[in-house]
């Protein structure tokens, strides 16, 4: 049977498909539908040293092949993580990625550094500087290529843990803040979160949203999440987390194609549960008609032309 | 929880741009309780993108089946109108809590405006069947739109219905028609109300005054259906000056109305 | 009856619809289908100085509410334009506004020059700094403030007509270029342009367009379009025109509520040419029914709450 | 050219996948060549947000009527699949320019692959009432696929069957078929041609060998389908050394098979 395992630098999945952060908890809710089993693995809804009230409501309305959210990293913060859902999680044998955000660099390097003592449940973290819908910190952190880079180079040290850098898309040039990542210490880049966007609400005038702006995924920023992944992967040498829209086998393939060694399946989990144990065995039968041994075979393949040339 | 496909067994426009659909599926018939809801996933291809919530209207355990009433709305209630008769649909559910019936003594009053009068038919035949005294109060715009309710009640349950435009019943909002036989008569033992913001708020006010005990069934825009998300948050009080966000999906829908921050 | 007349500094509409540049060609084909009285303005195809070839097929592919294109500019030159395609135009009543893209900043001022003087059959220029399909010049200019301020100073002196900068969406920030524009002399903004994405043919395991990439167009785009036109109203004093996925009445509701003062419908003209007559039949009998005079009471309400306080 | 909601009169599976649309629409009915073809705004709610080309199958000028064979290809045709009779559908055309038929002479050889076969029944038909004699070659890969062509075609049009897995007629490409017959007795003034890309490649090459002059219906992605939007831009021969981008849908979709750069 087809080997569906991928290895991004010091990280080994068992398979591609992991749950986006924020779509999928602490994994909790999900587990009474889904075997974590199949997951390559969960990253955990973005934590905060404290806990977080979260933003006003609404926060999330539907859009075109998409939707908007303004959750605003509602957690319990990292002491009920660490005494309620971690041990919770390390039963179920799933590869877990914690997700992490700060308003300050101290506050990264904090939760980096108590995460990374946290015992072996954990397989990575994943810095998220791109969280549109806070308003210190978060997407902050992720425009600027050298405030980037500074974070990461103080993360890098107390973080023991392979170290995911996730990137935002509201950026002019992508691959200058995944170049930052790389250079100051990222083992891997996950790209994409989610894009600013706003549904203003006819009949009351204002935005609909309790935050005013949210961020937007979905199938709608599939194409865009897509040319971003080629750009990345034609910049840097470190594997990366390709996701955006991902519903179905070919659209995580576009993603594989793309560059991306592993990807992330996000809101359509909220329509389909199932996608990822589906996507799982669709890779696999895919993998085995078309007489690849690995995902790894395909990953980047078109940046090549087919007689392997560089395009 | 569970994630199953329900056959369409009958759907039928029972009112004005209102839908009666009447699903097989045996553990949801089963499992379901007065409040609960279900989560549709309306086609297979991700268009709409996310899920509908629909409360459940009624359960035939015996026979595996249950139903909703669903209102016209937009793009997928309007697909949803279409399906066919043995066409399957994705269904999440039961989901929620339900409303909580333990501690209801005396007359149950319900109070629905609109499609908000779903959850309340279920209710009441369960409050019915064990043998509580229900009167329920029906609101909606126009005669048109009033779903002939007396179809899906049991006997014995007083029906009380208002229309804004006097088209049939009492003239004017249904809160104030229950407002005006609170003046008078009517001693509920509890009120349990669904239905627009507008009308919970007024009833909220109300409930308050006359220091009656209400459950609320809320609304808010839902992305997963079952906790993992935060995205149907409502503001819910923790003590005095505290308030929290609950989730409206796992931690509701259904609220104690003197909790809800409106 | 409810005057839809709407005044964008220099420029007068009739109405506040127009037909976004690239989706109506120089007006032609759909002539025969809509009566262009109907229409606020035509924004017509990109015009280059020299005529351009276009990209190598295929230039469109449909996405989730939506479409990416890499059509490249074709375009007959300047010079057929003036010669053919100008004085058909000039004919039918209604007002043309000419996108001119060019490669280098000398190129856009001869444009803009040429077409000041073509006589009055012109309602204003649009400058295209923000085409994401051809290499050399188009979006280049457009997504960095200095360079973009520096082509407006040059164009702004020799340009008699009203000046509309189109501002691409593809930057960190918008209303940095969007105060470049306004502060160099630019008289109305619009935005946005398309959105830079990429899809991949599975079975080529190759870009699906000849180009690799093209802009993103359509509902998909919507709610990032209306939260920039939204951070550019209160950016800016200039009025602006706003754009991206507008196909029903409510969008455009939502653009005018946002701060557009006037909107274009682009792709969605593809689905139903219709659209623009089909809007202004509904925004006039909306603002009829909600008691407004004209459409410019409604411009920007978003940014104000119930109780005309700002946000 | 015009907009107009055509009212379906009949849908029906002819093969597997392949479904036969009967329409009615004068003016489309009235005006429409073989070649030419429709686009066909799947729904009303821009869900596919593009419109789709279909070539126009036959009409029925007479009674208003003109029909296309689509084969079920992805989100759209899946939708129009499901269409039911009385629903009314907005369509584009008659678009582009149909088959040349002036200047055919002796006999005229149509070429279809897989879908390929719609325009050629519509032109078949067109050139057997004008009295030229005509051959039919249809491909396809496996029998069940194939439609039923004899049910739409006038007598006296000569047909020849292709499947890949020969599970009807010649076994191979329709290609291959036509290639055969052209070494041996067969002598074509003209071909039509309508299919995949490969197949119009290798026809391509055979016509060029054996001088033959060929007109090939093209397709390509649209956005407008009327000429505005430049998207569909096949390479076209301008001169020796020269090229250009014309439009599938206003120059096209029928191209002589020696201007095309495959
Ligand atoms: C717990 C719960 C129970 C409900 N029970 C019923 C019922 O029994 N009968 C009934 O007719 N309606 C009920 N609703 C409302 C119903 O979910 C919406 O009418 C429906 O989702 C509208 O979908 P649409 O695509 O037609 O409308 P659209 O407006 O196109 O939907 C766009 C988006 O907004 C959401 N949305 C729109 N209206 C509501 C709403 N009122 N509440 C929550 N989300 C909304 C949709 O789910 C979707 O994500 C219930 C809602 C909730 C939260
Ligand atoms: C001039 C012309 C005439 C045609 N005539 C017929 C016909 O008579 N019968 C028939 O079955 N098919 C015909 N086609 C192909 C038909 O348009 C596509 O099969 C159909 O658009 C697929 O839509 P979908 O949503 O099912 O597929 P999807 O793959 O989901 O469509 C996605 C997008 O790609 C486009 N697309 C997909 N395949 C094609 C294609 N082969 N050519 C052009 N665009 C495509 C669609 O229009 C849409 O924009 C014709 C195409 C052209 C250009
Ligand atoms: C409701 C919701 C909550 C999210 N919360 C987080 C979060 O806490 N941290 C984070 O890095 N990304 C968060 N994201 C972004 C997703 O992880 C993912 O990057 C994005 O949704 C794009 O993928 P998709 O289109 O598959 O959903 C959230 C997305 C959604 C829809
Ligand atoms: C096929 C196509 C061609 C376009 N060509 C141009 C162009 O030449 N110049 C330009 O400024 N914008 C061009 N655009 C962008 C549109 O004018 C518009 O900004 C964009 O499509 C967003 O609007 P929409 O979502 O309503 O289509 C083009 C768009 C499409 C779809
Ligand atoms: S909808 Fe996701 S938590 Fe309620
Ligand atoms: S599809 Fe627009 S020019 Fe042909």
């Amino acid at each position: 049977m087809t080997n569906l395992k991928v290895k991004l630098g010091p990280l080994e999945l068992k398979t591609p498909f992991m749950a986006a952060s924020g779509t999928f908890g602490f994994g909790e809710e999900y587990a009474s539908l889904v075997d974590l089993q199949d997951f390559g693995a969960v990253v955990v809804k973005g934590l905060t040293l404290k806990p977080r009230r979260g933003n006003p409501p609404p926060r999330i309305v539907e859009t075109p092949a998409g939707m908007l959210n303004a959750i605003g990293l509602q957690n319990p913060g990292l002491e009920v993580f660490l005494s309620r859902e971690l041990p919770r999680l390390q039963k179920s044998k799933v590869k877990v990625i914690v997700n992490i955000a700060g308003e300050t660099e101290e506050e990264y390097v904090t939760l980096a550094r108590e995460l990374s003592q946290a015992g072996d449940g954990l397989a990575a973290l994943e810095l998220n500087v791109s969280c549109p819908n806070v308003k210190k910190g978060g997407i902050l952190f992720g425009t600027s290529p050298s405030v980037l880079a500074s974070l990461v180079e103080k993360v890098r040290p107390v973080c023991s843990l392979p170290l995911i850098v996730k990137l935002t898309p509201n950026v002019t040039d992508i691959t200058e803040t995944a170049r930052a990542a790389e250079s100051s210490g990222a083992d891997i880049l996950s790209l994409v979160n989610t894009f600013r966007g706003m549904v203003i609400d006819i009949a009351s005038k204002r935005p609909f949203l309790g935050n005013k702006t949210g961020g937007l995924s979905g199938p709608a920023i599939r194409p865009l999440a897509v040319r971003m992944v080629y750009d990345v992967y034609a910049s840097v040498k470190i594997p990366l987390i390709g996701m955006g829209g991902i519903c179905t086998l070919e659209d995580s393939l576009q993603f594989f194609m793309a560059g991306a060694s592993a990807v992330a399946v996000g809101s359509a989990i909220f329509s389909d549960p199932l996608t990822i144990p589906r996507l799982t065995a669709e890779l696999r039968s895919y993998l085995e008609k078309e007489g690849f041994r690995s995902p790894e075979e395909i990953v980047g393949t078109a940046h090549t032309s087919g007689n392997g040339e560089e395009l | 929880m569970i994630s199953s496909r329900a056959r369409v067994v009958e759907i039928e426009e029972v009112a004005e741009r209102c839908f009666y659909l009447l699903l097989e599926e045996k553990t949801l018939a089963a499992k379901s309780c007065p409040g609960q809801f279900i989560h549709m996933r309306i086609t297979d291809n991700f268009f709409p993108f996310l899920r509908r919530p629909f409360s459940i209207a009624g359960t035939f355990p015996e026979k595996g089946l249950l139903w909703i009433i669903f209102r016209l709305s937009g793009a997928g209630t309007k697909i949803l109108s279409r399906i066919r008769r043995g066409e399957e649909i994705e269904c999440l559910g039961p989901l929620g809590n339900g409303f909580n019936l333990r501690k209801s003594t005396g007359l149950a009053v319900l109070l629905g405006g609109g499609a908000g009068i779903a959850p309340l038919l279920f209710l009441a035949k369960t409050l019915q069947e064990s043998q509580k005294q229900v009167a329920l109060y029906y609101g909606a715009s126009r005669a048109a739109e009033l779903i002939p309710v007396q179809q899906f009640l049991p006997r014995g349950v007083e029906v009380n219905l208002a229309t804004e435009d006097g088209s049939c019943g009492f003239k004017g909002l249904v809160t104030d028609l229950l407002e005006s036989r609170l003046q008078k008569e009517l001693l509920p033992g509890e009120i349990f109300a669904c239905g627009p913001r507008k009308m919970m708020q007024s009833l909220a006010i109300i409930c308050r005054s006359k220091k009656i005990p209400a459950q609320f069934s809320l609304e808010e825009r839902m992305a997963c259906g079952i906790g993992a998300c935060q995205g149907c948050a409502v503001e819910i009080k923790a003590g005095e000056k505290r308030t929290v966000f609950k989730r409206v999906c796992r931690d509701g829908p259904v609220f104690d109305s003197c909790e809800v921050v409106w």
